[in-house]
């Protein structure tokens, strides 16, 4: 049956409730697992062998492989949990952070020390912030893609 | 809306597991506590359940000491009991009702419940015993299942009072969970016996009697003692009645007796049954 | 009898730990972020407590989904630090207050509260971070922390989460558990986490300035009143993971009524994804 | 309420509480870690290695060595994690009952039939 949700209409936010908690599960207990440095290494000397011992989806799978958190996120992924990935990779949550909204870690870094993200347009879906989905991806390389 | 068609109490302890695995049911010492059951069968056969929320403390299968919940509900598909350590068969899987899970676990947080979630839980003997009981010889379990398990083994335990409100929320979120099953709350454990320390063998018969009367006319009379004074009364495993008054609560409304069966002793516990249904 | 003294709020972001592990604390950068935090060191070191009671939340690292508990307390006596995924923290291993802990436990589960009662627990950068900030690098040759330290851990990452309400409520019912303790213990309730930051999606790097602010303010004048605010607001004006904030309800809770005295106040952005805010609350003596 | 520090007393009877979970942590744990076929064979190999293994101390010990059942209690043992261990050496809660209460098996089975007849 479908929960109460009335955080749904938040643009580019994912609420980790139960039903992402449901699908993520084995996901983010692989993420769990990098939490050993012995994991890490056979994580690190073949991706695909690792995560082929973790009963995840395809998809799940292509997305870690792809470093694509918002896929990860889509697929169940909490951010705590896949932050065990970018920290194998050796990435600071900024850099991870960074990587979901399509701007590279000099832009991001810039954002915040000019104050952050505003919430200006960023309440509700259908404002035009720049986290809407129609303003995806930020950043130079969102630019230049959409040219 | 999901219907709650009654909610049965029953003891649970390992050694039954051997009497069902021996099939010694109709040996003379067992016989006044298996002749219980047959007429809860035929209820539970008219009633027709889909779903069991089972309402029991696990003794040192899923949870160990290094982290202790209060109330922990189970949302896992399947759940697999495993070996106890005390030589009892290990039975087949239990089929979870996740919708119900996670129905049963955001309500009761809404309700100022602090629970812990699991999505995966061994289930011990307090959980499958009471279902081979009422099911029994029926694997796959025709039920689809809810554990949810009360700390009942390191104290502070909650109180009496906090189980019945416990028990009121699990009712009210069963009976807003937005599917047309039909479910039984089953409640383990009790009734009063001590296995450890000099008064081993406790039993208490006397209030046993009376807790069983109370719960279906007035559930809120055992609120009155404290868990020292439940431990005085009932012995330091008596304290498993918590199971059977939140069970209790989580019928809401008032409620008539089904069956009821009592019987002392079975290996150190006294016996009871209880099967319930709403008026 | 035992006695809240104090209360101190601070963000618990992980970059400040690397930084301060990484002898980056000197970097202009950084150097904003630990200004703030120069008179809470001495604040401390004149004000030390014979115990911490530190609500704070596990990044994933001591619990995993298979089991999630709403409130846990650590009732240990050493409790090890975390490997998050980039190896244990160098820090001093937190040395638990057992008998404290396991009163608290037992008061507050009377009083109606479903505490999860933890022995065994890895204690992550939301604790240990709260703790550099306000202690500094403990000397290599005293390689340990001022005090006790009761880890207490809030599921803020799984919903359901539990209310503000109930975490301001919590905390009266701790404040309640520390009077009734038979010793002359000096507590300070610790809550930690926030302020608004979001680290997902399209919409990371969310600050709300005008929320925090907001938040600080009411937290020390009308904390019932902001024991009301639903969830929603939080997660949509400061953030998905600005929910971090019902923790500081549980430390707000646990002050004695009336007014507190405003020892320290500070916020700056960013450290990081995050707004940096850092509140000391005194009881009147 | 609960000062904390006032403990109710039930004579012969012991409640599991903080104080008794600290105590016995270590012989709850190896006893916990009797629910695998495979730990239970390792101790019967050698209980005290496997003593040493889980760190008791020598009060926790020497009780298990000697099967005392009122000696794992008294050094924090819990009643369900120690039937654990009975159960490695096939005594099950009678047995354990009678020997805490002094009495032979039949005595201790006795005495519960006639808690249900009064």
């Amino acid at each position: 049956m479908a929960l109460e949700k009335p955080y749904q209409d938040i643009p580019g936010t994912t609420i980790f409730d139960a039903e992402q908690s449901r699908l993520g599960y084995h996901l983010n207990q692989f993420c769990m697992s990098l939490m050993q440095a012995a994991n890490r290494a056979r994580f690190k000397a073949d991706e695909r062998a690792y995560l082929d011992q973790w009963p995840m989806t395809e998809e799940q799978k292509q997305a870690v492989l792809a470093r694509d958190l918002n896929r990860c996120i889509a697929s169940g992924g909490n951010i705590y949990f896949l932050a065990k990935i970018g920290a194998t990779d050796g990435k600071s949550f900024q850099q991870m952070a960074g990587s979901m909204t399509g701007m590279s870690e000099e832009e991001y870094r810039d954002m915040m020390i000019s104050g952050g993200r505003s919430i200006e347009g960023n309440r509700r879906v259908g404002e035009d912030g720049d986290a809407q989905a129609h303003r995806q991806p930020q950043g130079r390389a969102g630019h230049r893609g959409g040219g | 809306m999901a219907k709650i068609v009654g909610g049965i109490n029953v003891t649970h302890v390992p050694y039954i597991g051997r009497a069902i695995a021996n099939k010694t049911q109709q040996d003379p010492y067992w016989k006044p506590f298996f002749d219980g059951f047959p007429p809860v069968h035929d209820w539970l056969a008219k009633q027709k359940a889909d779903v069991a929320v089972v309402i029991y403390n696990d003794h040192g299968l899923n949870f160990f000491l290094d982290q202790m919940p209060t109330f922990a509900v189970g949302a896992a598909p399947e759940y697999q009991n495993a070996d106890e350590g005390w030589g009892i068969p290990t039975l087949p899987p239990y089929p979870g009702e996740l919708d119900l899970s996670w129905h049963l676990i955001e309500s009761l947080v809404e309700e100022e419940f602090d629970i812990v979630t699991c999505q995966e839980m061994l289930v011990d003997h307090a959980f499958t015993l009471p279902l081979e009981l009422l099911w029994p010889n029926q694997h796959p379990c025709p039920v689809r299942t809810v554990p949810v398990c009360i700390n009942t083994v390191q104290f502070p335990l909650p109180t009496a009072a906090r189980c019945f409100k416990f028990g009121q929320a699990i009712g009210r979120a069963i009976e807003s969970w937005d599917s047309a099953a039909r479910v039984v709350v089953i409640g383990t454990g009790g009734l009063s016996h001590q296995l450890e320390g000099q008064r081993a063998g406790f039993i208490n018969k006397e209030f046993d009697l009376m807790f069983m009367d109370k719960l279906i006319t007035d559930p809120l009379w055992v609120t009155r003692y404290s868990i020292p004074d439940l431990v005085e009364l009932t012995g330091t495993q008596g304290v498993e009645l918590l199971n059977w008054l939140t069970t209790r609560g989580a019928l809401l409304g008032e409620v008539a007796k089904v069956h009821a069966n009592y019987h002392v002793p079975i290996s150190n516990t006294a016996s009871g049954l209880l099967a319930m249904e709403n008026v | 009898m035992a006695r809240i003294t104090a209360s101190v709020y601070t963000s618990h972001v992980p970059a400040i730990g690397a930084a301060l592990d990484l002898g980056k604390s000197g970097e202009p950068y950084w150097q904003k972020v630990f200004s703030g935090y120069e008179f809470s060191k001495q604040w401390l070191r004149d004000n030390t407590p014979d115990v911490i009671f530190l609500v704070y939340n596990d990044h994933a690292n001591a619990f995993s989904l298979e089991m999630i508990p709403t409130f846990a307390i650590g009732c240990a006596a050493e409790f090890a630090i975390a490997d998050e995924g980039w190896g244990p923290r160098p820090v001093p291993a937190v040395h638990g207050h057992p008998e404290l802990a396991a009163h608290i436990a037992q008061s507050v589960i009377q009083d109606d509260f479903d505490l999860t009662i933890v022995n065994k627990m890895p204690v992550d950068h939301g604790l240990t971070v709260p703790l550099s900030l306000m202690c500094g690098q403990p000397a290599s040759d005293k390689f340990e922390w001022p005090c006790p330290v009761i880890p207490f851990a809030v599921n803020v990452v799984q919903y359901p989460v539990p209310s503000g309400r109930r975490c301001y409520n919590l905390g009266r019912a701790i404040r309640k558990a520390v009077a009734s303790f038979d010793a002359p213990l000096k507590v300070q309730v610790w809550g930690t986490g926030g302020m608004s930051h979001q680290l997902q999606g399209p919409r990371a790097g969310l600050i709300n300035r005008e929320f925090d602010q907001a938040f600080l303010d009411q937290l020390i004048a009308d904390p019932e009143a902001l024991s009301r605010k639903p969830h929603i607001d939080y997660v949509r004006e400061a953030g998905s993971e600005g929910i971090e904030l019902v923790m500081w309800l549980i430390a707000r809770g646990a002050m004695s009524d009336g007014f507190p005295r405003v020892a320290h106040r500070f916020y700056h952005v960013p450290a990081s994804n995050t707004a940096v805010g850092h509140l000391i609350l005194e009881n009147a003596k | 309420m609960n000062g904390g520090k006032q403990k109710r007393v039930i004579p012969g009877t012991t409640l599991f509480d903080g104080d008794m979970a600290r105590k016995g942590y270590a012989l709850n744990k190896m006893c916990f870690s009797f629910n695998s076929a495979e730990n239970r064979a390792e101790f019967l190999r050698d209980k005290e290695a496997y003593c040493d293994k889980y760190g008791l101390n020598p009060q926790q010990r020497a009780a298990v060595l000697s099967l005392q059942v009122l000696d794992m209690l008294a050094a924090g043992g819990n009643a369900y994690y120690l039937a654990k261990l009975g159960g490695i050496f096939g005594l099950d809660m009678q047995d354990i009952g009678a020997q805490q209460t002094g009495v032979t098996k039949e005595e201790f089975k006795a005495k519960l039939v006639a808690a249900g007849r009064n």
